[in-house]
């Protein structure tokens, strides 16, 4: 974790609504792992406006990438910030996904933002896996090529069937791990591990899948972050230990990405 | 005064704890001390004050807890936290490898509890001074509460005080429409210092869902926006009592510090900056530097409720 | 609930006066009349509230009166004005020429001055109620005592309830720790109606000469900052009256003003925003019919005090 | 007074340190006078921050043209208007100075922005006169020629004397009145009707020698201001009326012109 001035390198329209930021930031970018987040002190705002997280869309060759969309008062004025400007940047931030693998078969499900990080962990895993990407319509998909070009399959699902199988991502998933490994026995489905990145609802789908079936399950929740460093406590989540205690985790410490397991839902509000 | 070629003495003594500068930072906002040392040499700081502790681990509340709103943040945290047990195995080790005095803001959910903590910290060996927040706005029982009742003010530091021989440092609430008694009160039952202002109650409402936005409902206004507020009650606390004020509320940058030292802080805590710029206070014990250096003062103590009225 | 081509039913009832919508503006920040009646027809809103007016014509404080913060604004006017019968006789005629209820912001220096006030314009033509500045935190005499001492609020809202039929409408203040005492006060003391808040004492120092920048030395905190104070405040105090009220506080905009309004304010009013944009009250009505509309509610009424919780 | 959201036609260096910057305006340009001035709110401020005054350098066309330097907080975020850009505009704000002239021989004194309004007055003002422009050094005097066009004869004082006399504005001013008129009788001082724009030290020095002198003179106040428009009570000066009452004149309504006899100096703060 550090704190750096960095410059702008590049800040491009994207795709599916999203927009490219490059920053020069060799101090971050050489400790950057797939998962974790960067801070970002957005110009233009009132001195006491908080810093934005966004996630780590690639790091390396001093550079981090971010894709992030126009939301809010902060993404709005983030629209303005020009090649060549320097912004203040604490990174890498919280656990990303463990790079670690057994003989797993991965599977990457993925809404929104979370094709970013999805797309740097797909970058540098050994294995090669299926990415599932959903969004409602055709023009919000992207970044198939990344994970294609990874050697990844992708499969898309969108809410209005104009790419890939119509519904939601969940629903090629089911069909997809239906369809895996020896169709009599269907034990090694524990084979399967996944990795989630996207809206709440998704990633509880994705969690009680990977649970159901016995698989390790790696969720990566955003919540609203405050310090984005474990300080003040505004980011938690209620965790379940093995032991079967319940407690909060700090969404910016020992998240974002949490094992499937310990994820209590719906408990934080 | 000094020549240009001497430092200024940037010491203060809060009663009888020696800061190094008069620069710390805010409870609740600069965790145990962990979470900001990659970035901020602790031992830069005039002292490190942690996050709130009571006897008990605690949840603190639901979620959303923060949020931003116009020159400032509000926060109903909840004062989260491993208890004081949890506090001193988890995070005196660390910290009693720096060479920053320790000042912990402890609270409770009783009179008693708050004494319990004070007993149980007094001999903890690199704890230095006990920060008591009778000002939360965050919590159901105790907090605020303590801090609005004169009587309850005086009972509480009373009891805390024949506990712990450790300095003691209420922390005043900012909703009291006479700062003057509170500050008094806390003199007269052996306070070493006081620390202010807590965070201001506050409410912000979703017009769409119609609900509060923190789950909380209402929370603690900070920042910018309660700055002013807090240079007022200051001010007007410094005119009553002799013990030292830890000044807070909205301290952005080095002037803001400036200004709350001379309407009469002794020293100054940095709280919801950190969070934008987690260098405010390395920049502000700087500044301050500077500013004496400028205006030829010897001592950051010369500045120390100078203002000309 | 009304069929979109209705539309909703925007006025409001403040204790006997019928506002036609419920946007007014705060007294001190829209002059008596005539100053914005050039930039903003005055029959569009739902009350004219005028500036602080006590028996004698009164100078108020030094310059410099008002300076800017973050947030907001500092101000220390200190209530100078023409007098009860200065008033009467310079702006009146003008106001009865409109077709807006006046509401006559009053003050004094004793309780009895209040009354005096408060009796002379009970029959006076075009005035339609009294709001009664108990908190202005700018004057030496009067003001703020008055609204941050419980007793002295009955024993004052007594008197001048004895002294006029008029609605009378205390403006409470929002540096005090028990909102909920003074709103109660008020209720049990006859009033109509109370409306809240006044500005929050704060005070700013210019570090170079050292000296508070304000003349007066401190002052009112208005504006953004404490928005959020305020919502909290108002949702304290609407808990626990039944009487309505006219809610105020750094409404910037017609989300601040519902946000006011579902926190249980039964009508608005725009201050410190009049001075960035006059047109800020007759944007505020128009974005509380959207929202009528939107949200498919038959009145304003429906809005008031509405918050889930 | 109106309210007029205005284009931006210029924006340029001007001399002195000042900006100039013309406004489309045909409102409140029609209705200006000398002495007047615009209330702005200022693009990038915070939402709450005040409108800032300034006074109007010329208005006719259609158009308001304003000169500015950047001082503070504001002054420096109008730096980044650009042309095109939409400004909302409250004006012609004030009373300004009187435009009906015996015959009387009229004596300008300004210093900084004090030349804006005097110019303008310059353009319209039947008679012609002496502007008296004192600054610093020399590269703070501008507007020379506005008044020589106009067929002004000008004097300029600077105090390390790269420009005219050396010293400050009232020196060539005093050496003026000295010489002016019949040397042996003097009465015929009377004639000379003193107008002022400048910090509040020349405007007091000026407003004594009119009242010592027995001639009408009038003092552009400028006060800190709030609304601008007489509702705060933010921006008021004590004034002394006719039958020697003292009260509070708003700088914004009743001045910023002020007639040199009201004006109750150094009693404000
Ligand atoms: C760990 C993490 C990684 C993220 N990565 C990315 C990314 O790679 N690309 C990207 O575009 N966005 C990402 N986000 C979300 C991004 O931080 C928010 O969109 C951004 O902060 C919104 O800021 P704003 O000022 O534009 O919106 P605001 O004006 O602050 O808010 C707009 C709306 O968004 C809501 N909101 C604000 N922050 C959050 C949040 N953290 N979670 C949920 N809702 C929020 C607000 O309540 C409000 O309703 C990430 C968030 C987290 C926590
Ligand atoms: C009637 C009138 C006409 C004016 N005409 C012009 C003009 O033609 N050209 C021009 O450049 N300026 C003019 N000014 C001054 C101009 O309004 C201020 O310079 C400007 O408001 C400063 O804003 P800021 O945000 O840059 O400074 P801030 O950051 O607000 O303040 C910077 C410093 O200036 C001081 N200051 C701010 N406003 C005033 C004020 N009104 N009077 C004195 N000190 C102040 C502040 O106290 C501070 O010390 C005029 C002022 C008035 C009242
Ligand atoms: C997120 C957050 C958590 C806080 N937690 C505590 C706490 O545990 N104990 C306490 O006494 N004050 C707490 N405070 C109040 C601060 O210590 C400080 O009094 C207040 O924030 C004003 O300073 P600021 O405006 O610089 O933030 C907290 C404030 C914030 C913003
Ligand atoms: C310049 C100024 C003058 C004021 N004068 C009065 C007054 O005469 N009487 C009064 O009751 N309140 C007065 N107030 C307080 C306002 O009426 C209002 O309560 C306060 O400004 C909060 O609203 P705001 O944040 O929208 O400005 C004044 C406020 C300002 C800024
Ligand atoms: S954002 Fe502050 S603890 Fe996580
Ligand atoms: S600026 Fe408000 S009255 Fe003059």
């Amino acid at each position: 974790m550090q704190i750096e001035d960095v410059t702008v390198e590049k800040h491009d329209d994207f795709g599916g609504g999203y927009r490219l930021l490059v920053l020069r930031a060799p101090g971050i970018a050489s400790e950057s792992v797939p998962g974790q987040f960067v801070h970002i002190r957005v110009p233009g705002l009132y001195e006491s406006d908080l810093r934005r997280p966004f996630s780590i869309y690639h790091a390396g060759n001093d550079q981090v990438r971010l894709l992030y969309k126009a939301v809010g008062t902060g993404t709005n004025a983030m629209l303005k910030v020009a090649v060549g400007d320097t912004l203040s940047v604490i990174g890498p931030l919280g656990r990303g996904f463990p790079t670690d693998h057994g003989d797993t078969f991965p599977l990457f499900i993925a809404g929104g933002y979370g094709v970013a990080p999805l797309s740097f962990l797909a970058q540098v895993m050994p294995c090669k896996g299926v990415a599932f990407l959903g969004a409602g319509t055709a023009s919000d998909i992207f970044c198939v090529e990344d994970f294609e070009r990874a050697g990844w399959e992708v499969k898309v699902a969108t809410e209005d069937g104009s790419m890939g199988s119509k519904g939601l991502v969940t629903g090629v998933l089911d069909d997809f791990v239906e369809g895996y490994g020896d169709p009599t026995g269907g034990s090694d489905k524990a084979a399967l591990e996944y990795y989630g990145c996207g809206p709440g609802g998704m990633l509880k789908a994705v969690g009680d899948r990977a649970l159901a079936q016995g698989c390790q399950g790696w969720l990566s929740l955003d919540r609203h972050m405050g310090c984005g460093v474990g300080a003040c406590l505004a980011c938690v989540q209620k965790v379940r230990n093995a032991d079967g205690d319940v407690s909060w985790a700090r969404g910016c410490r020992e998240g974002p990405v949490f094992d499937a397991r310990e994820v209590v839902w719906g408990d934080n509000e | 005064m000094s020549d240009a070629t001497t430092q200024p003495d940037m010491s203060v003594n809060i009663g009888g704890l020696i800061m190094k500068n008069p620069v710390t930072v805010a409870s609740g906002t600069f965790g145990y001390g962990p979470e900001y040392a990659e970035l901020v040499d602790l031992n830069q700081l005039g002292a490190m004050v942690v996050k709130g502790i009571m006897p008990d681990a605690w949840e603190g509340n639901k979620t959303p807890r923060l949020i931003h709103t116009d020159g400032g943040l509000i926060n109903a945290i909840g004062l989260p936290g491993p208890g004081v047990e949890g506090f001193i195995e988890t995070y005196m080790p660390f910290l009693r490898q720096h060479d920053v005095p320790v000042i912990v803001n402890i609270w409770g959910r009783s009179l008693e509890e708050y004494g319990d903590v004070a007993e149980r910290l007094s001999d903890v060996e690199g704890v230095h001074a006990l920060e008591l927040n009778i000002s939360c706005p965050n919590i159901k029982k105790g907090g605020n509460q303590f801090g609005t009742d004169a009587t309850m003010t005086a009972d509480l530091i009373s009891l805390v005080r024949s506990r712990t021989k450790l300095p003691i440092i209420p922390k005043l609430a900012p909703n009291v429409s006479d700062i003057k008694l509170f500050a008094r009160v806390c003199e007269g039952c052996g306070s070493d210092a006081i620390s202010m202002i807590n965070s201001m109650p506050a409410m912000a409402i979703d017009i769409e869902t119609r609900r509060p936005i923190l789950a909380n409902k209402v929370g603690g206004l900070t920042g910018p926006a309660v700055h002013a507020i807090a240079v007022k009650l200051i001010w007007e606390a410094a005119s009553v009592i002799k013990i030292p004020i830890i000044g807070m509320g909205g301290i952005m940058n080095g002037d803001d510090a400036i200004e709350m030292m001379i309407a009469g802080a002794s020293a100054v805590a940095v709280g919801t900056a950190n969070f934008i710029d987690p260098s405010t206070p390395v920049r502000v014990i700087q500044d301050i530097q500077d500013y004496l250096i400028r205006h030829n003062y010897s001592s950051a103590k010369d500045l120390v409720g100078s203002v000309v009225v």
